[in-house]
């Protein structure tokens, strides 16, 4: 495009400085946070069947939780797995927990926290749960967890206790002593490996909590039962919160991602309207 | 360079055998400890890039190189220095540590991140084209989608969530079982390159 | 006790034929008959990239992604990029286009490196290599606003994106495009796949991509393993349509996957 | 709840890292920085934190002798530093590498695989005594699978049929990406309200802070780039 050469309205709209579209997003998604509304919305059969599947566990059951959440994604999947586990320990439902990923563990520790918080009582360590902390090594570090976990962590929780001193932790050691379980892979779109290495070998029913964007690559497995069910990202969270009662972050987030999708179609819309008229008008890519 | 290139071939396809012939049962017990092994090698690697970020900065402030500007390279090293010295002080679940975790590791990695929505914005105005079928095919399925997770959308016209479900347990299901085979046929070609030394540069 | 583990026959069996093609298509290969492929579109569109960039004389861009070498599942992108690498820069030689790659990759940068100066041998033109710009080092965190700012003053007519890519992905190819140039973009990262078709002229969707490395390397345990995989898809092929059928008369197909 | 120095530092960091997106400028670069630093040494501290306990540690333990080996091969990764014992790091990463595969490739065949195959037959999709909905839909399932690996066949030319069996299958995949391309979408936007909210505006005490410093710099950054002691781009 040649400088000083006439331009027609379309093609200096299509100039307009990125600078000025960042900033009204950013205003908006502000706006929408600091003064929320909110808007009824029915319930996705995805989250309906994550509700259906937490509650699902039978009272008492022993189950494998990887909790291993981001600060990024915490935001959205908070709501989800913190309501998880009330209704489970609700249920007296007993859960060992582990991360494999570096940024795991101080999340952990608050979601138990807030968990506690929700339920009203605090949980009895190595009776109701464990931690077994932060295991390395992505796929051949959860293989070789989940087939020998006492080697693995080397016989020891989090805090250097002797796993056989733990009332949860008897008859337990592989991932085949868990009838179900329960992945938080945040946004690493590893749950196929965990279909691999879990779900396959050992026959466990496992669900996922992850963000959005894994929702279609996870379908597969949801339609063949490899996945029982998924909490996806903040509306699973909003789900949760409302299928729980118990209404809170998610529920204000969600509007406010509306409009920022809401002003991002009108975006695509003018951006293809000034884009071809401007084609039409004579100049091409 | 090929006694490491026989060791991977060997662990490979004795793993691979392991799963699928009881009869090496016996052998079961040294697979599990190579593996635990291998876990606390995959720990260890880790210290790598860091060591070779670490020597880059180090570099720069030697060098006084003006662009990059060195005195970035100094506040790297100082926030390095300040972590690892309330890691190794305090332990893991030490105050200092949980803090620089809570307050600055925690918020700035979600900043940094979501600033990737402000790409995307601008980019949907000027780069996401209707320029042929395939574009306008994509485009069109992740509107919907995108409209059926968003509850402005979705709380007037439920019908949304009904298209959205439809793309997703359907058109979804059908694309990623074809590409999810693909690749796993890769996987198994690559894994079957690597151990006839066909690809020497994973040792690189 | 069974010879094989119970439940798991049929997938040792295919895993079995798979490595047992692969194998044959190999010594065939190495025979001198190589298995032929398919000739993919995008290979017309690579040479019309340099081809403008001859025309309008700029630069083509290289852009070779992320990722790490040491984990399997995204190892085969980022070795797909080599064979590809290799073939531009040789095209781009012969042409006389200069090329430019910064690359983000810290493990493969020195493998790179020679593939390129050895493209520019086998060329005939080693002297226009430039060790200090042809290709450059650039660590994650320095790579956007360098992509963002260089390609808005240098202009390059035209860009190739391969590899294994994250959310950088839009980031660069909105740069590109903005700076005017013709882009092809191709990954296998399932997240990404979408934006590389949406923001760039041509893309190369997954395997199209190591098909593309295979097909332009012209190395035989690449497209042996191609060869050998088919294989494996024309298994699935046929036990789907084999089951659909006996399942449609009544048969419990499940018995089959002992 | 009061404010605390904590959150007044967490917000201005996200402030000062967007300002990225106006163009690059100092205020940025530091943060950037900043981040890198600490998180370069919390990776390192866990990660090498697990290399102790759980292999140097165990050395001393009864029956741990063998732990030797990985602890000596974990030292070896770093001789990759030194130029002349750089081969050395060549046996610590062949036990990862193989391992990797071992463990993927082996049951890849069945979760990504097999497993996939059964669902494309019945129970999980029959094609008898279901309703015409279900049918269609199974059909499309089952056809569209396989004409998206028809469209991944590289070995053979495509003729005749082939051929739209293969544009078929392309334009599937397209559909299919479409609905990762809209969720990925919104999980952008979530990640961004989630930040807002998270570091910026909870709790509503500390908005005078946030928007305070917001518009102290920006106030800041355009005096610097109008006068000219630095640019833009």
């Amino acid at each position: 495009m040649t400088e000083g050469a006439k331009k027609s309205f379309a093609e200096k709209a299509l100039d307009l400085d990125h600078r000025i579209l960042a900033s009204i997003v950013f205003c908006i998604i502000a706006a929408m946070i600091l003064y929320p509304v909110s808007i009824p919305f029915p319930v996705s059969n995805y989250g309906q069947n994550f509700y259906d599947f937490v509650h699902s566990i039978p009272a008492g059951e022993t189950i494998g939780f990887m909790l291993s959440d981001t600060p990024s994604t915490r935001p959205q999947l908070e709501p989800s797995t913190t309501l998880s586990l009330m209704i489970l320990f609700e249920k007296d439902v007993k859960i060992i927990f582990w991360q494999d990923e570096f940024m795991g563990p101080p999340i952990f520790t608050d979601y138990i926290a807030i968990t506690e918080d929700l339920l009203g009582r605090e949980l009895e360590y190595g009776v109701e749960y464990v931690d077994l902390g932060y295991v390395a090594g992505e796929e051949t570090g959860a293989a070789a967890f989940l087939k020998d976990m006492r080697t693995v962590v080397a016989g020891v929780d989090v805090d250097g206790t002797n796993l056989d001193d733990l009332p949860i932790m008897q008859g337990i050691n592989s991932g085949g002593d868990f009838e179900y379980g329960f992945f938080n892979v945040a946004c690493r779109c590893t749950e196929p490996m965990y279909v691999r290495q879990w779900q396959q070998p050992y026959g466990t029913k496992v669900g996922s909590i992850n963000c959005a964007m894994d929702l279609p690559a996870i379908t597969l497995y949801l339609a063949t039962g490899q996945i029982k069910a998924t909490a996806n990202g903040l509306l699973g969270g909003a789900e949760m919160e409302y299928l729980t009662g118990h209404l809170g972050t998610a529920y204000g987030q969600t509007l406010a991602v509306s409009f920022g999708g809401l002003y991002f179609t009108i975006l695509v819309i003018l951006g293809n309207v000034f884009f071809f008229i401007s084609r039409a008008g004579g100049r091409r890519e | 360079m090929t006694i490491p290139l026989y060791i991977v071939s060997i662990l490979g396809v004795w793993m691979i055998a392991e799963y699928f012939l009881p009869f090496l049962n016996p052998l079961v017990p040294t697979t599990d400890m190579i593996r635990t092994y291998a876990t606390i090698l995959a720990a260890a690697s880790w210290g790598l890039g860091t060591a070779i970020l670490c020597l880059a900065h180090g570099r720069r402030i030697y060098r006084q190189t003006k662009d990059p500007f060195w005195g970035y390279s100094v506040m790297f090293l100082i926030c390095f220095l300040a972590m690892l010295g309330a890691a190794l002080t305090q332990g893991l679940k030490g105050t200092t540590y949980l803090w620089f975790y809570n307050y600055i590791i925690g918020p700035t990695g979600q900043a940094l991140y979501s600033t990737t929505a402000f790409y995307v914005t601008t980019a949907g105005y000027r780069v996401f084209r209707f320029r042929n079928m395939d574009a306008a095919v994509l485009l069109i399925a992740g509107m919907f989608v995108m409209w059926s997770v968003l509850p402005l959308f979705t709380g007037p016209f439920p019908v949304l969530v009904v298209i959205a479900g439809w793309i997703n347990n359907v058109i979804a299901v059908a694309a990623y079982r074809g590409f999810v085979m693909g690749v796993a046929l890769g996987i198994i070609g690559l894994a079957v390159r690597v151990f006839l030394h066909k690809h020497r540069e994973v040792l690189a | 006790m069974s010879v094989i583990t119970q439940g798991r026959v049929l997938g040792f069996a295919v895993l079995i034929i798979v490595i047992g093609m692969i194998l044959y298509y190999l010594q065939r290969a190495a025979g001198g008959k190589l298995s032929t492929l398919r000739r993919l579109p995008q290979i017309d569109v690579i040479d019309e990239i340099i081809a403008r960039c001859v025309e309008m004389n700029r630069e083509l861009w290289f852009l070779s992604g992320q990722g790490t070498m040491t984990y399997a599942t995204q190892l085969p992108g980022i070795l797909s990029t080599f064979g590809i690498l290799a073939y531009v820069t040789q095209r781009c030689a012969e042409f006389g286009a200069v090329i430019h790659h910064p690359t983000m990759l810290p493990v493969a940068y020195n493998i790179q490196f020679e593939i390129m100066r050895e493209a520019y041998e086998l060329a005939g033109k080693p002297e226009e290599f430039d060790p200090l710009d042809t290709i450059i080092y650039m660590p994650a965190g320095a790579s956007r606003p360098y992509v963002a700012n260089e390609s808005w003053r240098r202009k390059p007519a035209g860009a190739i994106l391969t590899g294994f890519w994250y959310h950088f992905t839009i980031i660069h190819a909105e740069a590109l495009q903005r700076a005017g140039a013709m882009t092809l973009g191709g990954t296998d990262t399932t997240h990404n796949i979408p934006f590389m078709v949406a923001a760039n002229n041509y893309s190369m969707i997954g395997e199209e991509m190591y098909a593309m490395s295979a097909y332009l390397s012209k190395d035989p345990a690449l497209t042996s393993s191609l060869a050998g995989q088919d294989v494996g898809k024309y298994i699935v092929i046929v036990l789907t349509i084999l089951g659909m059928i006996a399942g449609a008369a009544g048969v419990d197909v499940l018995t089959w996957f002992v | 709840m009061a404010v605390t120095l904590g959150m007044i530092v967490a917000s201005w960091l996200c402030i000062a890292l967007y300002t990225m997106l106006y163009g690059d400028n100092p205020v940025s670069r530091t943060a950037e920085h900043v981040y890198m630093g600490f998180l370069a040494a919390y990776e390192v501290v866990v990660n090498l934190n697990f290399f102790y306990t759980k292999g140097v540690l165990q050395i001393a333990k009864p029956g741990g002798a063998g732990y030797i080996i990985p602890v000596i091969l974990g030292f070896m990764i770093y001789l990759r530093l030194n130029e002349s014992t750089r081969w050395l790091y060549r046996y610590p990463m062949a036990i990862v590498i193989g391992s990797v595969f071992g463990v993927t490739v082996r049951t890849t065949v069945f979760s990504q695989i097999l497993d996939q195959v059964k669902g494309n037959l019945p129970p999980i999709a029959p094609l008898v005594g279901v309703p015409p909905g279900q049918l269609v839909n199974n059909l499309i399932i089952i056809f569209g699978s396989l004409s998206a690996i028809v469209f991944f066949v590289f070995s053979r030319e495509l003729t005749g049929p082939e051929r739209y069996v293969h544009r078929f299958g392309r334009l599937i995949l397209l559909a299919g990406f479409g609905a990762t391309y809209g969720n990925t979408l919104s999980y952008r936007y979530e990640l961004m309200a989630g930040t807002f909210l998270v570091n910026m505006f909870t709790p509503p005490e500390i908005l005078p802070y946030t928007f305070g410093f917001a518009a102290a710099l920006a106030i800041i950054l355009i005096v610097v780039y109008k006068t000219g002691l630095a640019s833009w781009e």
